[in-house]
């Protein structure tokens, strides 16, 4: 019988290969190689669905764990063995289709935006989507920490490669270059995390009875003969510094505070590729590697708490500068940053689920909003300024439709799916947080951050789509074909209804099981199943659910809050933007304006940084020069300069030779014989 | 007989006295002769040992020795000659040409 | 016999190629070096590894002549092979083909002269790297600064005799220190060869006696400072480190990519196999300084490519600080720390060599090296510039390349390391370099291959010719084959390294 | 053993005694042939004549003592050493080994000489004086009384002080002369008093029997005397051997000296300084190293090597004269090789590993040097100039002299490519097992200066451009060329053969203290 999961590895390689294809022979193909990557990528698409119902079924696995690959052997009675495998649960079957999917519109909407447009380069441009593509689906399948890292890290470069595409400009190649360094410093906690963890362990394996998490389970548990602790330190502080460690990767690929700069910049990529990026591959990695060794995090309750303080706070800190930009990617590159936090936010508050879910929600609709405002710049030939937009929604009206509809997602409005995943979340991190402050204080953010997100959100949508239009280009907008249309309707679809496969608020309310995904999560192999970590949460990390009065009200309270913050938001934009000609509002904010406008200042602060490293090298460099090659240059002149003063001994007069001979003669006689005693 | 020592001390005067006109004179042909003179101290001790331990191994080194400082002077003399026809004199200090 | 044919062929070869007409030398001196390379695979597929050839374990291709006896101790022509002298062979023929390659087109005069040197410079490397006696190791590891001073003297650069002369004399010294504090302790042993194994198992059984009325613990210190000095010139760490950026930025293309990508692997090779097989009881009593000095090269080193203006610099900078990643390996001493830096060793020979040969074909076409006399080279030379850049992240330590499975192994070995007090906090300073390296790369990246395309020439920049591509592209082959399979060379590394490991008084 | 060497040693055996002395009478035979020569044909252009005459004495000379050296004349394994009229003359391993080196270096450079010399006058002379002064080194290599020493000191010394001056019109050729010759005078008189001295106190000049005065009576009572006398011979020798501070002639008198001149000078004149010096101080005075108030001669000679090595390297180093620089650096080279006398304690294990050492040490300076002189020689010959600048680039005129000499520095500068490696590290190391680290020390440290103004001359022929003085090169002299080319490959075998010349010196300089 042929099984799905033989052909786990074909998912990550239909990609890959499109890679080689685009880059070798891209420029003899039509399109440049793009439909070598459609077709890849649909096919990937097709196994991965096949995966997930694969298991779904009765009989089947409910994991499938394979080592595909020995990268290197260790030798010796326990040697280390580094391997390549996949993992396939339900979690990684989950982001599979999510990945595929949207790198298959994104790969269909670039007809669109790339070619249609008369772009150079396009075999470039696909192969690095190719292998983004790849590389993020074999980080997903991954089923051990450094596999995940090695991934991580290619994802990493082809960000480098993509948004650094039009490299002719100046501004894409800085972009470029900053993301890969921002993340990069978070890759180095990270690299020190995996080192720590086949330090600790021996073993970097996800799952399994000898995978890390278990092992970091049992010494918890007081067996801490399994783990190789460092500097004396107790299990569950050395978990927590490696778990911190191992964060700070995530932090960085996932835009968090403070390692959010690069991603806001990194809008000088073609706009599919701000989609992938966002929704899809590189942040989303940051947050699906919590979640995929959440089992070593549920032991060590002091990260997760920083995790959901981090989150919480990134959500609400991301979303003020939304508040005030001018380019449609500017707001949407902050509000992406923004809906991390809350899964972040999520993850720190156990509820492994609520993330996953947003994850997933999120993907769909922040990859619609990318491509609809792609669709905008394509109309708008090139130009991102909203306050040059204005009143498209008549000229675009498919644009319009699934715009809103993702905007209504983001915003958190009843019954779109971002509605059901972030209430989720909240209404965990409150519960959770009625027990623990650091929780609370996240929560209290991210419920801060609704009003502000819808603001924006709908700021956003009035700017562009109503009102008159403001500009030659808005009143002419160019057009564009089904490649652009296809791909916003499906997410269009998917945007609307994706949150009803978990509508935990409505089973609570009437106990009609509606939890379709968190079944799923929970059906996974030992150990990696949603109650698992809920059974670890609540033995190692004290994570104990709190009511206000009963459930019931809890959970009314707090979606309650959750929408109507949301839509007061809401209705504050629409009061202020969906004017026939709005103005700006700004002003009125007074010098927290500039403050927002500048970010808080934190590239400002970055680049302080950049430079000051730049002057302390500058400084290295000088003292190597001056003082270290200075004492090797002047060893050797030192000794020329004692050569010089031997050479004075030869006067050329043959008189003082006779002189200095005798002189030395005498001396050797007078001083052997003295010291010799000739003359007693 | 005249003890040993008398020798020694005259020898060495003689040694000395020609060393320091080494030491002192300029003219090259000073030089050789103050040279020569440094010779015959030894050969005095040659000499004078011969009879002390009553063998004539000294006296006919003396011979050579005295044989030696002829072909010495001629070779010097020559040596000399040129000297004077490229630079001139025949002063020791002059022929500076090549020093450190 | 096979490594006598080799050496003696590769010398042979040099003497041809000097009498070669200039024209068809490179050809020739090409065809001619496939030679060893063909016998360094052939070693390989006939190598099965079975321990340290120092310790006691098998040795491949032996061979052992006595030769002379100075001072009562017998000097053999003693040759062999094991797992960490095996991949630094093929390394070692490998890229003295690809670096011939490259010569083609910057090496414009005495042609002749200068492929036979590089051919004369071949030989004595893979002599350097196969002797298994004192002093026949000795004196091909002299021989190698011959024609490496005149490849540096005569085809150099504007300051290329400065450069020369200091690298030259600097070098000696070290190696002048190095080889008396050797030989402190070979005549303290009492041994009766220059065998390295036999010198290896009598430290090893404490055959050490009082010299000189130094204790044996004395003069074991005193040995292993002498060689660590003499070695680290070589390396080279921090502070003795100034004469490699003169010597790079002056050497032609093909000769940096030779220093940087085996010459340098000498130090840490001699390292490995002195240093560390010998001495392990004092390489553990200066474990802290010696990972001080690891941990400063890699910083320091970063933070000085980071200042630099010169591509060349910037690249020979960074071999200051990637050679830090090995002697932080070393000092680890587990498997994968030692293990590690030996895999590094090909690994950077590899990395660095593409580097060199990248810099120098932007050189071929622009005439200068300074970051800020050019930008938007990516447009003119696309496909040197895309090596370029595979070969630069192949430098940060991207995985599935060769330089992440390095430095990786080093990382992960050097964690854990019981060996070297506070190893997780030196570890992690270390590894910070992987940042900072990423930094200036991408900073000179985007300066000069970037933006918009501008540099001042009185003629048309194109694409550089094949046979300048060739070579770089065989190279990031061979990067990425090493990364994605690194088990080709690590499983006879950590073969070869256990006893080492064993003989560190389990520790 | 080899059979061919069986037969040949059983033909030397059936030679009569004196026969021993064979290589002395063919050079000195050699010389009066020249003259007779020149007397009967005294044609002006007989350069080549007499070059083929008196470089076949040389090989002849040097034939029968290799010859003697591979059949055992004189050595442990045929008898012992060879002594002839009443022990003042003796034949062993050490003299035929030194005369070996002599014969060598005096035919690389009559060879040399040949193209030197053309057109010049009274080449019949050159030749004659070299041949006498060969002659006389070899004489001292097989004295074995304090007479024979000092006449065959003189023999090797007059004619040395007329080749240094045989250019006769050119200023620093005369000049070299003159201070050669008054720093020679003054230095054999010390050394004469010396001897007298000695022989005041044991009434004998045969060093066998000095040997033994001072071991039955030991000096109590005249130990300053002797002690004087001791210092005095010792500076005799480090005089001809120009060691610090009787050095002061050597750098004008190497300078100065026509090319050829000084590389023998340098080469066989200060090998033949060392030889006697060996033999006195090893047969004669060796007891004196024992007696009460000792006389330690050893640690005079160390300081005078430690002086020698740090003088000569560092006066090296700044040099702008090539020549000069080399002269410098030979004086450098004796300082190492006085190892061989400074490392001597009495009885000790590894006096014939210290000596065996600084005798390899010669042989191998003895090639690579003349052949570095040689090449100064061609340089001089084609009149390019003297100085550094001078030698820009002239690799590219003649690569192949150029190689040789790049060999030469390499190896002078001890570089372990090359044969002068060895005998050094065998010095040093021997030194080292005698129990004198500090004289390996700054051995190994000078040797390590001495590197930077050997690859100076390095930079310059190959890596430096020619400016432009190079036009005047024009032929190139077959001999001179011939000459360079065999010192080189010379200088390249004996790092494979070395074990040869470490043997067979090693054991000749055993046969001494046995």
């Amino acid at each position: 019988m042929v099984a799905a999961f033989d052909f786990v590895p074909a998912i990550v390689l239909l990609p890959f290969v499109s890679f080689l294809i685009a880059l070798f022979a891209g420029k003899y193909m039509p399109k440049g190689g793009a439909l070598a990557g459609i077709a890849a990528t649909a096919g990937s698409l097709l196994l991965s669905i096949w995966v997930a119902i694969s298991l779904l079924g009765v009989s089947g696995e409910r994991i499938h764990q394979e080592t595909i690959y020995t990268w290197a052997t260790g030798i010796g009675d326990q040697p280390w063995e580094l391997t390549f495998g996949v993992l396939i649960d339900p979690l990684s079957a989950l982001m599979l289709i999510i990945v595929t999917l949207i790198a298959t519109l994104v790969h269909v909407f670039s007809l669109g935006y790339m070619n249609d447009e008369g772009e150079t380069g396009l075999p470039r441009y696909y192969a690095g989507l190719g292998l983004f593509t790849a590389s993020m689906l074999g980080f997903v399948v991954a089923d051990n920490l450094l596999m995940a890292f090695m991934f991580f890290e290619l994802v990493g470069l082809c960000s480098f490669l993509l948004i650094g595409f039009w490299f002719r400009r100046d501004g894409p190649p800085s972009a470029a270059k900053k993301a890969f360094l921002v993340t990069r410093f978070g890759d180095y906690f990270f690299l020190i995390g995996v080192v720590a963890v086949f330090a600790t362990f021996g073993t970097a394996q996800f799952a399994g009875p000898e995978s890390f998490p278990v092992l970091a389970e049992q010494a918890v548990a007081g067996d801490t003969s399994v783990v190789n602790t460092t500097f004396g330190l107790e299990p569950t502080q050395w978990f927590t510094i490696v778990g911190l460690l191992v964060l700070g990767g995530v932090v960085g690929k996932s835009a968090q505070f403070p390692l959010h700069t690069w991603l806001p910049d990194a809008m000088q990529g073609p706009t599919p590729v701000s989609a992938l990026i966002h929704a899809a591959t590189m942040v989303a990695a940051g947050v699906y590697l919590v979640a995929r060794m959440y089992g070593f995090y549920a032991v060590s309750p002091t990260a997760l708490a920083i995790i959901a303080f981090i989150g919480g706070f990134t959500a609400l800190f991301a979303a003020t500068m939304g508040v005030v930009k001018r380019e449609i990617k500017q707001v949407l590159a902050y509000s992406t940053i923004s809906q991390y936090g809350y899964m972040m936010l999520a993850l720190g508050a156990g509820s492994y689920v609520a993330a996953t879910f947003h994850l997933m929600t999120h993907a769909f609709f922040k990859a619609l909003l990318f491509l609809g405002a792609g669709a905008v710049i394509i109309a708008m030939h090139h130009n991102e300024n909203m306050w040059d937009m204005g009143g498209l929604k008549d000229k675009m009206p498919v644009t319009y439709a699934t715009f809103l509809a993702g905007s209504l997602a983001l915003a958190g409005i009843f019954p779109f799916s971002g509605f059901w995943s972030k209430d989720e979340i909240l209404y965990e991190a409150f519960i959770y947080g009625l027990n623990d402050p650091l929780l609370l204080g996240g929560w209290v953010m991210g419920l801060l951050a609704v009003p502000i997100t819808a603001f924006y959100t709908f700021r956003m949508v009035f700017l562009t789509f109503h009102g008159e239009p403001r500009s030659e280009t808005a009143r002419n907008p160019h057009g564009f074909g089904w490649n652009v249309k296809g791909p916003l309707s499906v997410l269009g679809v998917l945007a609307v209804v994706a949150g009803f496969i978990n509508m935990v608020p409505v089973q609570k309310l009437t106990g009609i099981e509606l939890d379709f995904l968190t079944q799923y999560l929970d059906s996974g192999g030992e150990g990696l199943t949603y109650s698992g970590y809920n059974a670890l949460l609540a033995e190692y990390g004290g994570y104990e659910a709190g009511v206000v009065g009963t459930e019931v009200t809890t959970l009314l309270i707090a979606a309650g809050l959750s929408l109507g913050l949301a839509v007061t938001g809401l209705l504050v934009a629409f009061k202020l933007y969906n004017v026939p000609e709005p103005v700006e509002h700004t002003a009125k904010l007074g010098q927290v304006k500039d403050v927002l406008y500048n970010n808080y200042y934190q590239d400002e602060f970055q680049v302080w940084i950049a430079h000051r490293t730049q002057s302390v090298a500058a400084v290295a460099d000088k003292f190597d020069q001056g003082v270290i090659d200075g004492v090797v240059n002047g060893v050797s002149s030192v000794s020329l300069f004692g050569g010089r003063r031997m050479r004075k001994l030869q006067t050329g007069l043959v008189t003082n030779y006779a002189a200095l001979l005798t002189l030395g003669l005498t001396a050797l006689l007078l001083a052997f014989g003295l010291l010799g005693g000739w003359f007693v | 007989m005249v003890p040993p020592e008398y020798y020694l001390l005259l020898s060495a005067a003689v040694f000395c006295i020609g060393l320091f006109g080494v030491l002192t004179r300029k003219n090259a042909l000073y030089f050789l002769m103050s040279v020569e003179l440094m010779l015959n101290a030894a050969n005095i001790n040659l000499i004078a040992f011969s009879l002390f331990w009553g063998n004539m191994t000294g006296q006919t080194f003396a011979l050579f020795v005295i044989a030696l400082a002829a072909a010495e002077v001629a070779i010097g003399i020559g040596i000399i000659l040129v000297l004077y026809r490229n630079f001139g004199t025949v002063s020791v200090t002059d022929a500076t040409t090549m020093r450190w | 016999m096979i490594i006598e044919a080799l050496i003696a062929f590769t010398f042979a070869a040099a003497l041809l190629v000097f009498a070669v007409p200039n024209k068809y030398a490179g050809k020739v001196a090409f065809g001619l070096s496939l030679v060893p390379v063909i016998g360094s695979l052939y070693m390989w597929s006939l190598f099965e590894s079975g321990g340290n050839a120092l310790t006691g374990g098998d040795i491949a291709f032996e061979t052992i002549i006595p030769w002379v006896e100075i001072a009562g101790i017998q000097v053999q022509w003693f040759v062999g092979v094991d797992g960490i002298s095996l991949p630094l062979v093929v390394l070692t023929t490998f890229l003295t083909s690809l670096a011939i390659v490259s010569a083609w087109t910057p090496i414009k005069e005495r042609q002749s002269q200068f492929y036979g040197l590089m051919l004369f410079m071949e030989a004595n490397l893979l002599g350097v790297f196969m002797a298994l006696d004192f002093f026949l190791w000795f004196i091909f590891w002299e021989a190698v600064l011959v024609p490496m001073y005149f490849l540096i003297g005569v085809w150099g650069g504007p300051r290329r005799k400065y450069a020369a002369i200091k690298f030259f004399v600097y070098t000696n010294v070290a190696s002048l220190v190095m080889f008396i504090g050797f030989m402190a302790l070979v005549f303290g042993l009492n041994v009766e060869t220059f065998g390295l194994p036999e010198i290896t198992q009598a430290l090893a059984n404490d055959q050490l006696g009082t010299w000189f009325g130094i204790a044996p613990d004395t003069l074991k210190l005193i040995a292993f400072l002498a060689l660590f000095v003499g070695f680290a010139v070589k390396v080279p760490v921090v502070p003795v480190h100034t004469w490699l950026p003169d010597a790079h930025v002056e050497a032609p293309t093909p000769v940096s990519v030779m220093l940087a990508g085996v010459l340098l692997k000498m130090g840490t090779y001699a390292l490995l196999r002195f240093n560390f097989t010998m001495l392990p009881e004092q390489a553990s009593l200066l474990a802290v300084p010696i990972a001080i000095i690891a941990v400063v090269s890699v910083i320091y080193g970063a933070m000085l490519a980071l200042a630099q203006t010169d591509l060349k610099r910037i690249v020979a900078y960074s071999s200051v600080s990637s050679m830090g990643y090995v002697i932080l390996g070393l000092i680890a001493f587990t498997e994968f720390g030692v293990g590690g830096a030996t895999f590094q060793m090909v690994a950077h020979g590899l990395i660095s060599g593409l580097m060199f040969m990248s810099v120098g074909v932007i050189y071929n076409a622009t005439h200068t090296r300074i970051v800020s006399d050019m930008s938007g080279l990516a447009d003119r030379m696309p496909v040197a510039v895309g090596i370029l850049i595979a070969g630069a992240f192949a430098y940060m330590g991207l995985p599935l390349m060769a330089g992440f499975a390095g430095e990786f192994f080093i990382f992960a070995g050097s964690f854990g390391s019981t060996f070297l007090p506070y190893a997780p906090i030196f570890t992690a300073l270390a590894m910070f370099g992987i940042v900072i390296v990423a930094g200036y790369l991408l900073l000179a990246m985007q300066k000069t291959l970037f933006g918009e395309y501008r540099l001042e020439t009185d003629y048309e920049v194109t694409a550089a010719p094949l046979h300048d591509v060739a070579p770089m592209a065989v190279l990031l082959l061979a990067i990425i084959a090493l990364g994605v399979a690194p088990w080709v060379f690590l499983d006879m590394i950590f073969d070869a390294v256990a006893p080492i490991l064993a003989n560190g008084g389990g520790l | 053993m080899d059979p061919t060497v069986v037969t040949t040693a059983a033909l030397q055996s059936q030679l009569p005694e004196w026969t021993a002395l064979g290589p002395v009478i063919v050079l000195g035979l050699t010389g009066l042939l020249l003259l007779t020569i020149d007397a009967i044909w005294p044609k002006r252009n007989a350069n080549t004549t007499y070059a083929i005459v008196s470089a076949a004495g040389a090989i002849i000379a040097l034939g029968i003592t290799v010859w003697y050296l591979v059949a055992g004349t004189g050595q442990e394994t045929h008898g012992g050493a060879i002594t002839l009229f009443s022990e003042a003359i003796v034949v062993d391993g050490m003299a035929l080994f030194f005369t070996a080196i002599f014969t060598s270096v005096a035919a690389l450079v009559i060879v040399a000489s040949h193209d030197y010399l053309k057109g010049h006058e009274n080449s019949a002379e050159f030749y004659s004086l070299l041949m006498f002064a060969t002659t006389g080194m070899a004489l001292m290599a097989v004295s074995n009384s304090l007479v024979t020493v000092f006449v065959s000191l003189e023999m090797a010394s007059l004619p040395s002080y007329a080749l240094v001056g045989f250019l006769k019109k050119d200023r620093g050729s005369v000049e070299a002369s003159l201070k050669y010759f008054l720093i020679g005078a003054l230095s054999s008189a010390v050394f004469l008093f010396g001897i007298s001295l000695i022989y005041a106190v044991t009434g004998s000049l045969l060093l066998t029997e000095i040997s033994a005065q001072f071991a039955d009576g030991g000096v109590a009572g005249f130990a300053g005397v002797a002690g004087i006398g001791v210092l005095m011979i010792a500076g005799g020798f480090a005089y001809k051997t120009a060691s610090v501070p009787f050095h002061f002639w050597a750098p004008e008198a190497y300078e100065g000296a026509p090319a050829p001149v000084s590389a023998f000078l340098s080469s066989a004149s200060k090998a033949a300084g060392f030889v006697v010096a060996f033999r006195v101080f090893a047969e004669a005075f060796m007891p004196l190293l024992e007696v009460t108030p000792a006389i330690d001669w050893a640690l005079a000679f160390a300081v005078l090597a430690v002086l020698t090595m740090v003088v000569g390297n560092f006066a090296a180093a700044t040099q702008e004269n090539v020549k000069r620089m080399l002269a410098y650096s030979s004086i450098g080279h004796a300082g190492y090789a006085l190892i061989g006398l400074a490392a001597l304690t009495a009885g000790g294990p590894h006096n014939g590993d210290v000596m065996g050492a600084a005798m390899a040490h010669l042989l191998i300076y003895g090639f690579m040097n003349t052949g570095a002189f040689l090449f100064i020689a061609m340089v001089e010959y084609w009149g390019v100039g003297r100085t550094f600048e001078d030698y820009a680039g002239l690799s590219q005129k003649a690569p192949l002299a150029c190689v040789a000499m790049a060999v030469f520095m390499f190896s002078l500068a001890g570089l372990p490519v090359f044969g002068g490696f060895f005998s050094k590290y065998a010095l040093f190391a021997s030194a080292v097992s005698a129990g004198f680290w500090w004289l390996a020390a700054v051995g190994a440290v000078t040797s390590a200066l001495s590197l930077y103004y050997y690859s100076r001359v390095v930079k310059a022929i190959w890596i430096e451009e020619p400016n432009g003085n190079l036009d005047v090169i024009e032929s190139k002299p077959t001999g001179l060329y011939a000459a360079i080319i065999f010192a080189a490959v010379a200088t390249v075998l004996l790092l494979p053969g070395f074990p040869i010349a470490l043997e067979t010196a090693e054991a000749a300089a055993s046969a001494l203290f046995a």
